[in-house]
């Protein structure tokens, strides 16, 4: 039986891709929550000085990397479309994509960190430093763990070995990948917009 | 759970995580070593130091006090000792003990000669003096 | 028991409730120290006593450990021990180390034992936890060397189980930790930075790996769970263990010269370690209620259970209770810090090493388990140590707090001494319960003798 | 068996990157203007909330999970969002 072209919305009793990697995911969630709570009551103690420093923030490189992510996540929402369709190929060109825009945000965040060590800003400069440069990387090692996921999972990809109805690893790498979006679109107005 | 949760994903999780995070330790280890020089004054160690840290092992102070907060709970902390007595007291204090006072804590008598406490009166006046972020919160420490 | 050579992991479960009994006559020492200062002094002063307490239960976790991996690892890799006998004079050479180390510390002075035992040469004693001679440390990393590559060699031509792996990576990671106790700089900063590589990195790092393995393997036996299910949840245990452990060690780097940014890594990371321990204890308790089999060994069962619990309840909360940094700004260096010690060692690690040997112990004397008398007797035991642990927690507690309160808060401050006069009634309650605790540990002992009643050799 | 059909949800996510493309460069030229005060500050903070609940829903797939996976993201992102908010005022104060 032709199932009709507008499939039914069926609900999936657990989230795509590995459960394991879910309470992965929920621990960094929790880990970079409490760090953001943290952030925030910080500068409401001093509110000036988070200002004032915010000021030499590089907020374009910030922005372009947000957009830099996003695309790159979706991205990665076309390879697991891809490879529900079977299509092995296509999939590792979408992740290889995904991958190619995880090296542009380094690559920007490398020369926006360049910029900030070179001013003589490190983590104990102020507390506003210190909570910038944390929280940016620790979240840029994040984005280079989940690059080392997806590069696993293109090769994977590239031999084939998913298909249409087993491609579980697909998921897991795209949930992980999401995530460490997800993340940046919070800390980027919280730490270089919001005043 | 069944098959969504596979022991394989569970164990790379694990690798991937210990990997990731001693990472992280290492880079925050390599940035406090970095910082450490102008926070500790490593440049006042002089030889009388070294020695004071080593008659300070070699009679096990740290079975009784605290330094810095660390060690034993059975006696005063001496981080900020020299600050709250000053040096010829903590000599005075040395050579004087034990007290003998019926049913108080004793602290036995280490001969010290003037040399060794000097040396021990050193390595405690260094140690008052590396940034503990304004630890102790009062001189009683 | 199913392999012949498991049988050496028997003198190493007496040997390490033996050493266990001595720790608690020296906390008993100590505790009573406390009330009346001069008590046993010259002969044991209290740094002393203090040593031989903690040296005592460091060690005798050890042999606990060891004689673990003994019992466990054949069994796990489905093979006999590399050499049996390379089990048993690593034994020896421990118990002997360990003793002679004892004697150094009671019989001599310890600057004058330091000068025996080439201090001098490369001082690494004197400092908290790891007060043995350079000969002793040596002598560790020769056993400690010896056991591992006897043990990598039955697992490597054995079945390779996630169970003995994570323990060979716990007892490994425990190895290379332990070389840090060889550096200790001049510069008392960095020397504490380091030591604490030692110290934080085996209690919360890779003993839970080790913890962890044990208490998966006592729970398989015990419940009949299959091994897909429990080692899935040993893999997620542990990865959380490490990924907040490690960079928990922050919360030991607020006060001691390094930098600010350690008070919030320190304090988010160390908040979240209680997790593996409270996935420890759904695990636990989730397993025993999925269980296949009735195993007749119900005390052992009890341990296991207990071990949860008392981890995250020692571990966990009263972890959590000073590792904030504005929290610990006070707390630091206060009966607080004692309180949490004592639970969390006795929850995680005294009760993982009682629950293997009462699962181990009748295995290896022939029978699956003790009789229902000995059982019934090795349970009251259970709820002695453990309900006095907690009070012991509690009394310290509650003296840490006012300690706070008098020594340091407020505008006048008291002085040291003053405020321990002030909370002397917490430390006879506590020394009190420490005999309390002393009946719980003769009555586990006692256990192992009861005739009362046959022993069980069900399947 | 004929080529499983294109999954439905490419069209929606193409939808919603885009979205997402358009709400940053909002935040973006809120930032550049500098503005600050209670009112841009949440509709900054909305906007990201709204952001992540799109990643969360329709790229990560929890729309199509149960109520549970999703529940537990947005529960989070509420508590993050709702603290931050509280810590905003308190800086007001």
């Amino acid at each position: 039986m032709i199932n009709n072209p507008k499939v039914t919305h069926e609900i999936h009793a657990t989230p795509p891709g590995d459960l394991a990697i879910w309470v992965f995911i929920f621990a960094e969630l929790l880990a970079f929550g409490v760090f953001f709570v943290a952030y925030a009551f910080a500068r409401a103690n001093n509110v000036e000085l988070f200002n004032e420093s915010q000021q030499h923030l590089n907020r374009t490189s910030g922005a372009i990397n947000t957009l830099v992510l996003i695309t790159s996540s979706y991205f990665m929402v076309r390879a697991v479309a891809a490879i529900k369709q079977g299509l092995s190929k296509p999939c590792a060109l979408w992740i290889a994509s995904a991958i190619g825009l995880g090296f542009v945000f380094l690559a920007i965040k490398i020369a926006e960190f360049q910029a900030t060590f070179a001013a003589g800003i490190s983590l104990s400069t102020n507390t506003f430093y210190m909570f910038y440069l944390s929280l940016t990387l620790f979240h840029f090692m994040h984005v280079i763990l989940g690059m080392v996921i997806l590069a696993a999972i293109m090769l994977k990809a590239l031999r084939g070995g998913y298909s249409a109805e087993n491609h579980i690893g697909v998921e897991t790498g795209a949930s992980y990948w999401h995530m460490v979006d997800l993340l940046w679109i919070i800390l980027f107005p919280l730490v270089y917009v919001i005043r | 759970m069944s098959e969504t949760f596979t022991k394989a994903m569970a164990r790379n999780i694990f690798y991937g995580g210990a990997v990731f995070f001693f990472l992280l330790f290492l880079g925050l280890t390599f940035d406090t070593m970095q910082q450490l020089p102008s926070r500790d004054h490593r440049e006042n160690i002089t030889d009388s130091v070294v020695r004071g840290k080593h008659i300070w092992e070699t009679r096990n102070c740290i079975g009784c006090h605290t330094l810095m907060g660390e060690g034993a709970y059975f006696a005063p902390e001496l981080g900020n000792v020299y600050v709250r007595r000053g040096g010829p007291f903590i000599k005075a204090w040395i050579q004087s003990q034990p007290t003998g006072v019926p049913g108080r804590r004793q602290m036995p008598n280490f001969n010290l000669n003037e040399q060794e406490l000097d040396d021990m009166v050193a390595f405690l006046k260094w140690t008052s003096e590396v940034n503990t972020n304004k630890w102790p919160p009062n001189i009683e420490g | 028991m199913q392999y012949q050579s498991q049988a050496v992991a028997k003198p190493y479960f007496i040997a390490a409730i033996g050493l266990f009994v001595g720790q608690i006559l020296f906390g008993l020492i100590m505790g009573y120290q406390y009330v009346v200062g001069d008590f046993l002094f010259p002969e044991i002063p209290f740094n002393v006593a203090r040593m031989v307490h903690t040296n005592l239960l460091i060690v005798w976790l050890l042999f606990g450990f060891m004689g673990a991996t003994h019992y466990l690892i054949p069994e796990e890799a489905e093979t006999e021990l590399f050499s049996p006998k390379l089990g048993l004079i690593t034994f020896w050479v421990f118990l002997v180390a360990g003793a002679l180390t004892i004697v150094g510390y009671l019989m001599v002075p310890y600057a004058t034992l330091a000068a025996m035992t080439g201090n001098d040469l490369l001082p690494t004693m004197g400092r908290e936890f790891l007060e043995q001679p350079l000969i002793t440390k040596v002598g560790i990393v020769i056993v400690v060397l010896t056991f591992l590559f006897n043990i990598s060699m039955t697992v490597l031509k054995g079945r390779k189980t996630s169970i003995s792996l994570v323990l060979l990576v716990g007892l490994w990671g425990l190895a290379i930790f332990f070389l840090f106790s060889f550096y200790n700089p001049s510069n008392l900063v960095l020397d504490k930075y380091f030591w604490w590589w030692t110290v934080h990195l085996w209690v919360e790092g890779v003993w839970e790996l080790i913890l962890g393995a044990m208490l998966a393997f006592v729970l398989i036996k015990v419940t009949g769970v299959d091994r897909e299910v429990i080692e899935k949840w040993l893999y997620v245990i542990i990865a959380m263990t490490l990924i907040t452990g490690i960079i928990g060690t922050g919360h030991h780097y607020f006060w001691i010269g390094t930098p600010e940014y350690w008070q919030w890594f320190g304090s988010v990371f160390s908040a979240l370690e209680p997790i593996p321990f409270f996935m420890m204890t759904v695990f636990a308790f989730n397993m025993v209620n999925r269980r296949r089999r009735e195993h007749p060994n119900k005390a052992a069962t009890l341990w296991a259970l207990g071990t949860g619990v008392m981890a995250f309840l020692g571990a966990g909360v009263w972890g959590f209770l000073h590792t904030l940094a504005p929290v610990n700004f006070f707390t630091h260096g206060t009966q607080i810090t004692a309180a949490h010690g004592h639970m969390a060692f006795y929850g995680a690690y005294v009760m993982v090493n009682l629950a293997m040997i009462s699962y181990a112990m009748p295995m290896m004397r022939g029978r699956t388990a003790n009789s229902a008398a000995a059982q019934t007797m090795e349970m009251w035991s259970f709820w002695l140590m453990t309900v006095s642990i907690v009070f012991i927690t509690l009394f310290l507690t509650a003296a840490g707090i006012l300690q706070v309160w008098l020594q340091r808060m407020g505008t006048t401050p008291m002085s040291f001494m003053a405020a321990q006069d002030q909370i002397m009634v917490f430390y006879w309650l506590r020394e009190i319960t420490g005999f309390v605790f002393l009946l719980g540990l003769v009555l586990y002992i006692w256990s192992f003798f009861c005739k009362k009643g046959e022993a069980q050799t069900a399947a | 068996m004929d080529k499983p059909h294109k999954p439905h949800f490419i069209r929606a996510c193409t939808y919603i990157w885009l979205a997402l493309i358009i709400l940053t460069c909002i935040t973006y030229a809120i930032g550049e203007t500098g503005w600050s005060g209670t009112a841009v500050m949440l509709t900054v903070l909305g906007t990201a909330v709204i952001k992540v609940e799109m990643v969360a829903s329709y790229f990560m797939g929890l729309r199509r999970t149960r109520w549970l996976w999703r529940g537990i993201v947005l529960g989070w992102l509420i508590l993050v969002s709702g603290l931050i908010t509280i810590a905003y005022f308190k800086s007001l104060g």
